[in-house]
């Protein structure tokens, strides 16, 4: 199982190779116009064509990719920042008040329609990448909160916690030194699939219009210019198409093969 | 159970309480003004004061808070601004696509992934395993989006098998009305298949490797036998939990398809009503949806007890 | 003639050798007892003959039942002998039974499986006939009950009925009591003699409890690292001991300890009329949470380095009330005091630190991310002016030193230790900050037997070198009456019986203790076995 | 659905020799916005008007296909001397789709409606000229304004100033009521409307039974609905790029026309930099038409220099007093003292010629160091922050309203362009009938605001249509927004 991990990785390192890349070169710039180059199908010149503006494909998706990453990113970094602590503290608090209202709170967010709000959200504030990461990020907060809760439910069961407790360790110390670190294989998995289902949402968020908003290109954009000139230059589509695809499988190839690796009931197998 | 049962329904009755202010003062905050959306650029202040006041816009919001969920527990749930129709007629005119269509696309999804998830688990780590685990992922990264444009551009353009989109109503047949759903079922069946059919095998396969399975071959039973009899009714808790949150998921998630396919369901009205702030449609529907996410929530719970008989023993 | 025979078995489990050359017979009506310490290979042997090995098992040899080689036949033969000639009865019955179906229906899917012409209402007949054979009448327990509102000791019944609804020839039993309390157990081990002796059934017994095997099989076998290293007759192989691992796994099992002499009573801890209660489910949606009381008023003391026992079997409220006196939970009433002072409600971090504990399980004592001497550092959290650089470094040294590991062990994790090395790690941890109070809680109970009595000897030894006070939680008799001073019998959360181990054991006061005693399987004596003439 | 009955039906009909025009006698036509009501006189919608102008209301006067204003419900009208008193005769035998009699205390009812103090009517202050209006006898009618206006038939024409019934009123938004050629049967929301022929119209019978309007709002729904061929027509095609496939497809014919709307890059003139001439004129240099003409709307759409329509009569070309020279533009912000240019916003509404022309605009501005941050916006929210707030530094908007460069005459209009001389000529416009003094004051008007660079001027934005080959008597242009079905056949 660890092909699935090297290919995930491979995948995903691609696309961060080629984010990175774009810090510094880019074929072309890809906010450059040549409005009578429009819609040219990939040739030495332009490797993936160029789009309806006549700017040039790769350019855009190289820099694209660094959109995507980084709302994808800080969306799963809001989700983990603030879903995390609030799944410790239940797990600390199993039954309490504190659990059930930071529980009940998940739910309620659960039960919004996330693209609805999204959309709402972005009529109140406006498009744009910002937002379209306060969008994303709520909606991870809630399932880094199960998944920590999740994990540390059964930890505080396990004897070494309470050997911490007889050491005197209150609850929010014993969450800090021991639940987060065994929880963290989860995180790290559950992280991967939040940020390949970050990329997707973005990618849906800027079809809608309410992500990134020019000049910086975003996939999701550029198949929202290109939808309706699929069948005049197939390419437009095509190449972040295939870009999202690739992308999200990749994070979620690496995201199964962490998971094999880290999983816990192997390890204990290897003990 | 009682108590369970009283407990879910308290817990119900907050949420939607809680619901009902979050999205108020969501949809309140937008900037827009739906009396001056519908009277355009030539308008002037008096007019849009009239309409303002013909759509009793002009009272204060926490009067209009109370007036609308006042409305919405004596069952009306207002007026559009814009279509000037009852939105509790427009909701039911919409659910008669959008309500089939989750159920076409849950439906379908049910039936791939099953025994896709079924077959991967009782050949885990063969090639058959490999095989389908490759397509779920495939499925799960492809956007449903891209995937509609490109049913729309294989099966009605080229193809011509399938209408690019709309949607006549049932008055012209339940086959024309499946018929026409049949593009917009797939595109949103097709990510849900693939993460419910990841669910069933990893479902299975912790089930079998439980004790019981153990004892179930002792019995005497084959490896199919024992997965048919013994396995799938256990595996069955995660894969509900997971069909409840696509049902709930599918009735608002294919505001995009609908957009892609024209469809006249509930997610392009919420979309239609954002853009026009018809404030008091985009909060029935949102508060709409919520309470179906939350009922849905609820019946998968009891559906756990109908499966579950440990959970039936706590009266 | 064999029912069942064995030859020559190998085992390989993705090329890793598991059994090698196993040769084994068990006859019609008798009953074979395979024995050893854990990895021994006594489960594989079991699950070899069920043909029910883990993927990447190859097996070689022979194995004949009724003359027919079990290893030659195809998947839909062995699944036909399965449950008809051949039954099986697992280590742990809260999970052998499938959940969501009722005891009913899972004992009529055996009849039914095999015997195609038994309709619904044969089988339910013959499955109501099993039940009652193996003491669950369905008038007291109806068909129609899930296995959930069962005991352990029920369901157990319900794997039995199963594995015998058809008169299989050949019953094998993986530790099928290992799992539960004694009492429980000696019922269980008296329903299997008789099942066996009624139908003439072959019965294999897995267990690694030699007190079990003494009383209950005709044969032994005793394994050692996927080998038999010896087997006989059941007197013979107790009186003869011919192979020197079956000296040391008898010797291990009766291992008593030397305690030194108990100091003058000086009160230590002292508990008072304690009560803990926690809230049950509702009986209906407006009914108040009933409490359930699972301490009822427990009073005793604990004096200065005297060694106290607690006994009891699972539900008698022994963990709840060793969770209260360590302060883990809130109490509801009465009192606990430390040398005078209250730790009843809360506990200061100057009392804290003289109460440590040691757990039963060996691999979740510990963080499995942190190194030893991070682990056994962590009570120091509890001193105002914890060790620092050199002085910690000593302290580790001198801890490790203690419980017979070496100063450089600090440096490793947790996984690369044995689980009898754990549980010394775990005492190191407790004694690392000089408590004037060790817990034991089920301290040895997941150990083999050598390993269990050489942790024992290490108790005596600190004993002897520190002047431990200790209060040792268990639910295995034996061991409580070699380690502990006093003992303490606990039922239904009350304190039934308290006295001097060697008086308690000797003449119980109290029917319950009575009853464990009688229960408790127990070594025959040896000496008295050799003086017999074979 | 309908269509494999329909080619079974034809197929049938061509065997037995009979006209194929027998089945043909309905159309489904598209259009991107469905109305949110079907009254034409208390919204701004464009999308009611494209629905039931001429179709199911009628005015006192009425558009023609090629912008041309002839009598509707008014067979004839007298002007007095003074330009005053306007007095309409009423056509005869008129009746509403519910039977009643349509006559002068109807319009009476109509254009009071339209300027009462409670009103919301859109256009509202295009009737607010109008002091009186009575009734002489059941067949004739009396206007009376305040002072002269040279566009009250003009005004009259206009979908807010059609004649409705007191009687059903009530129900107009849903259940409409006119005297036009169709009547409304039905309305599957979110989905179409569906007219059909009214059997006691007045005038000529029209050549289709009934018409299904259908509202497919999504470009790529637009697409592929007409390539599937479920729709007939589709009227104001949003995505331009595909009407070359279309052109190339025997199936379709397509149709170039004009629409009203002037499609400028308006600026908001009290705004600094804006309110420097200087910065407003190197703007206009800065902006290459033809490549926002190709690049956002695929080559449709004519540039203009000023803000006036092309095909209009009294239209002069300014094109050239704007012409596309970034060293220029870089010069006069020099000279305006912005030569490192400066930082703007773009608002940018949802129509793809605001957002395609608007990434455009934005690369051209930055070539001469001007950064406009482009922030797109729904139309509730351009209206409250750029119309109302005039919060706002760039947008680009098509200003649809038929002859609409009186706006520029409004100093407290979004781009609130300030020039007393050319308020003063606006009102001597006004007053003024002649049509030949008419055309000398808008060309005088036309070159005053070109002059002054008051907004960026683009293109006139190009009226696209599809149809299928056979459909003939479609509008090409759209002098105000209408589907206007009388003129509609099947080819035979």
């Amino acid at each position: 199982m660890t092909r699935t991990l090297i290919l995930g990785g491979l995948l995903s390192g691609l696309v961060l190779a080629m984010a990175l890349l774009s810090l510094i070169w880019t074929p072309y710039d890809p906010a450059a116009m040549a409005i009578p180059d429009k819609l040219q199908p990939p040739d030495a010149a332009h490797w993936l064509g160029t789009d309806h503006f006549g700017r040039d494909m790769a350019s855009m998706i190289m820099v694209g990719a660094r959109t995507s990453i980084a709302v994808a990113l800080v969306a799963v970094g809001i989700g983990m920042g603030l879903g995390v602590p609030l799944g410790l503290a239940a797990a600390a608090r199993k039954g309490s008040w504190l659990d059930e209202v930071i529980m009940r709170g998940n739910d309620l967010i659960f039960a919004f329609p996330s693209l609805v709000i999204a959309i709402l959200i972005t009529a109140v504030f406006g498009p744009g990448a910002i937002n379209a990461i306060i969008a994303i990020g709520i909606f991870n907060i809630p399932v880094f909160a199960r998944v920590t809760r999740g994990g540390a439910l059964p930890l505080w069961e396990r004897d070494f916690i309470l050997a911490a407790r007889v050491a005197g360790k209150s609850r929010t110390r014993i969450s800090a030194e021991h639940i987060l670190p065994n929880v963290a294989n989860l995180l790290i998995v559950q992280g991967t699939i939040q940020f390949s289902l970050g990329i997707l949402a973005e990618a849906g968020l800027s079809y809608v219009g309410l992500g990134a908003q020019p000049p910086t290109p975003s996939w999701g954009r550029m198949l929202a210019d290109a939808q309706t000139m699929v069948s005049l230059a197939p390419h437009l589509a095509l190449v972040p198409g295939c870009a999202i695809i690739l992308t999200v499988l990749g994070l979620n190839l690496m995201g199964d093969g962490l998971r094999d690796a880290l999983d816990p009931r192997l390890r204990q197998v290897r003990r | 159970m009682g108590t369970y049962l009283l407990r879910r329904v308290l817990s119900l009755v907050v949420s939607l309480a809680l619901a009902s202010v979050v999205i108020f003062a969501v949809v309140e905050i937008a900037p827009g003004d739906p009396a001056r959306f519908m009277l355009g650029v030539n308008a002037q202040p008096d007019t849009v004061a009239a309409l303002r006041a013909e759509l009793g816009l002009d009272q204060g919001k926490v009067a209009r808070y109370l007036a609308w969920v006042g409305g919405m527990l004596s069952g009306d749930f207002g007026t559009s601004y814009t279509y000037r129709t009852p939105v509790a007629q427009m909701v039911a005119d919409r659910l008669q696509v959008s309500l089939p269509l989750a159920g076409y696309a849950l439906v379908l999804s049910v039936l791939i992934a099953l025994p896709a998830g079924i077959y991967a688990a009782a050949r885990r780590g063969r090639p058959g395993d490999v095989a389908v685990m490759g397509a779920t992922q495939l499925g799960i990264a492809i956007p449903n989006f891209w995937f509609a444009m490109m049913l729309v551009l294989i099966f009605a353009i080229r193809l011509r098998w399938f209408n690019a989109g709309g949607f006549a109503g049932w008055d012209a047949g339940l086959w024309a009305g499946l018929h026409a759903l049949t593009l917009p079922a797939i595109a949103l069946a097709l990510p849900q298949a693939a993460i419910l059919a990841r669910v069933m095998r990893s479902a299975l396969l912790d089930v079998l490797g439980e004790d019981f399975m153990r004892t179930a071959r002792a019995k005497g039973l084959t490896r199919g036998q024992a997965l048919r009899r013994h396995g799938l009714r256990n595996a069955l808790i995660p894969v509900l939990t997971i069909i409840g949150l696509q049902f709930s998921f599918l009735l608002a998630g294919g505001i995009i398809i609908e957009q892609v396919f024209y469809l006249p369901g509930l997610g392009r009205l919420i979309f239609q009503a954002i853009s026009a702030r018809d404030l008091i449609v985009v909060e029935s529907v949102v508060m709409l949806l919520v309470f179906a996410v939350i009922v849905v929530n609820f019946a998968v719970d009891l559906a756990y007890v109908a499966v579950d008989p440990r959970l039936r023993a706590r009266s | 003639m064999s029912l069942l025979e064995i030859r020559n078995l190998h085992l390989t489990i993705h090329g890793t050798p598991v059994l090698s050359g196993i040769d084994l017979d068990i006859a019609p009506g008798e009953i074979l007892a395979v024995t050893g310490e854990s990895g021994s290979g006594k489960s594989m042997t079991a699950f070899s003959v069920m043909q029910l090995l883990p993927q990447g098992a190859r097996a070689s040899g022979a194995i004949r039942l009724d003359g027919q080689d079990l290893l030659s036949l195809s998947e839909t033969q062995l699944c036909d002998l399965r449950g008809r000639a051949m039954g099986m009865v697992f280590q742990e019955p809260m999970t052998a039974l499938n959940p969501v179906q009722s005891i009913g229906q899972q004992v009529m899917e055996t009849i039914r499986i095999h015997d195609r012409s038994a309709d619904a209402q044969a089988a339910r007949a013959r499955a109501h006939d099993v039940l009652t054979r193996v003491g669950l009448p369905p008038e007291r327990f109806p068909l129609g009950r899930y296995p959930h509102e069962l005991s352990g000791g029920q369901r157990q019944r319900v794997v039995i009925a199963m594995a015998i609804a058809l008169r299989p020839r050949l019953l094998i039993a993986d530790e099928p009591t290992t799992a539960l309390d004694v009492t429980t157990q000696a019922q269980i081990l008296e329903l299997l003699k008789r099942l066996v002796a009624e139908d003439g059934m072959a019965l294999m017994m897995i267990t690694h409890d030699l007190a079990v095997v003494a009383d209950l099989a005709d044969h032994i076998a005793v394994m050692r690292n996927g080998e038999v290293v010896e087997t006989g007759p059941t007197r013979t192989v107790l009186r003869d001991q011919t192979h020197p691992y079956t000296r040391m796994l008898f010797a291990a099992s009766r291992h008593a300890v030397d305690l030194p002499e108990a100091p003058p009573p000086v009160p230590l801890l002292k508990v008072t009329d304690l009560r803990r209660s926690y809230p049950g489910a509702r009986p209906h949606p407006f009914a108040p949470r009933p409490r359930i009381e699972a301490v009822r008023g427990v009073s005793f003391a604990l004096h200065r380095g005297e060694r106290l026992g607690l006994v009891g079997e699972s539900g008698c409220g022994k963990s709840t009330l060793t969770r209260a006196i360590l302060g883990l939970d809130p109490v509801q009433g009465g009192s606990i005091h430390l040398n005078g002072d209250s730790i009843t409600q809360h506990v200061p971090h100057a009392l804290r630190r003289q109460i440590q504990v040691v757990f039963q399980d060996p691999f979740g004592s510990f963080n499995p991310r942190h190194r030893v001497d991070r682990l056994i550092t962590e009570p120091f959290h509890l001193l105002d002016d914890p060790p620092k650089g050199a002085a910690r470094r000593n302290a580790v040294a001198d801890a490790l030193d203690a419980v017979g590991l070496k100063p450089d062990d600090a440096m490793r994790y947790i996984h690369e230790f044995s689980g009898g090395q754990r549980q010394r790690i775990a005492i190191a941890r407790a004694l690392i900050i000089r408590p004037q109070l060790i817990v034991f809680d089920e301290a040895v109970s997941a150990l083999d037997v050598s390993v269990r009595a050489r942790i024992l000897d290490l108790i005596a030894d600190l004993c002897r070198a520190h002047g431990l006070t200790y209060l040792f939680i268990s639910h295995d008799l034996s061991v409580v009456r070699s380690v502990t001073d006093r003992v303490l019998v606990m039922q239904a959360g009350q304190i039934v019986e308290d006295g001097a181990t060697d008086h308690v054991f000797a003449a119980p006061r109290h029917p319950y203790t009575q009853t464990l005693i009688d229960a408790a399987p127990v070594l025959p004596d040896l000496p008295a076995l050799r003086n017999e003439t074979p | 659905m309908t269509r494999p009955h329909l080619t079974l039906a034809l197929t049938l009909a061509a065997s037995l020799g009979a006209g194929a025009a027998l089945a043909q006698s309905t159309i489904t036509i598209a259009q991107q916005l469905e109305p949110p009501h079907l009254d034409p006189t208390s919204a701004a919608a464009q999308a009611i008007d494209q629905v039931v102008y001429a179709n199911i209301f009628e005015g006192l006067t009425r558009f023609q296909g090629d912008g041309s204003i002839t009598p509707a419900l008014a067979k004839s009208w007298t002007i007095s001397d003074d330009g005053l008193t306007y007095t309409f005769t009423l056509q005869d035998g008129v009746t509403f789709h519910d039977g009643s009699v349509m006559d002068a205390e109807d319009v009476k009812f109509s254009l009071d409606r339209a300027r009462a103090e409670d009103s919301t009517n859109a256009q509202k202050a295009l009737y607010a000229g109008i002091t009186d209006v009575s009734v002489i006898d059941p067949q004739t009618v009396a206007v009376t304004l305040a002072e002269p206006n040279g566009s009250l038939l003009f005004n009259l024409a206009w979908g807010d100033a059609v004649i409705v019934a007191p009687e059903s009123i009530g129900d107009i938004k849903t259940a409409p009521i006119g005297t036009g050629p169709y009547t409304f049967t039905n309305w599957v929301q979110g989905d179409r409307i569906e007219l059909s022929r009214n059997p006691d119209y007045w005038g000529a019978a029209p050549a289709l039974d009934s018409a299904t309007f259908k509202f497919i709002s999504d470009p790529t729904a637009a697409f592929a609905a007409v390539m599937a061929e479920d729709v007939d027509v589709f009227t104001g095609f949003p995505a331009p790029e595909n009407l070359v496939q279309f052109d190339a497809d025997p199936r379709f014919q397509v149709l170039v026309g004009s629409t009203e709307g002037e499609t400028i890059l308006s600026t908001n003139n009290q705004q600094p930099p804006f309110d420097n001439p200087l910065v407003r004129q190197a703007l206009a240099h800065a902006i290459d038409r033809q490549a926002i003409i190709d690049g956002a709307m695929f080559g449709y759409g004519t540039p203009i220099g000023t803000h006036f329509a092309p095909h209009n009569p009294a239209y002069v070309d300014l094109t050239g007093q704007s012409a596309y020279d970034p060293d220029k533009a870089r010069a006069l912000l020099a000279e305006a003292g912005l030569a490192e240019g400066f930082e703007t916003t773009l608002h940018l509404p949802p129509p793809s010629y605001a957002r395609r022309g608007g990434e455009i605009i934005a690369a051209q501005l930055a070539q001469v160091g001007i950064t406009a941050e482009i922030i797109n916006v729904e139309w509730a929210q351009w209206l409250e922050t750029v119309f109302r707030g005039k919060d706002f530094g760039l947008t680009i908007v098509s200003h649809t309203e038929p002859m609409d460069i009186g706006i520029y005459a409004r100093p407290d209009y979004y781009f609130q362009y300030d020039n007393p001389d050319f308020q003063a000529l606006m009102a001597t416009l006004t007053a003024t009938t002649d049509e030949a003094e008419r055309s000398a004051l808008l060309a005088q008007a036309q070159q005053m605001i070109a002059d002054d660079y008051v907004n960026g001027y683009l293109f006139q934005l190009a009226q696209l249509s599809v149809a299928k080959a056979g459909v003939e008597g479609l509008w090409e242009n759209a002098p105000t927004a209408a589907t206007d079905l009388s003129a509609i056949r099947w080819a035979k």
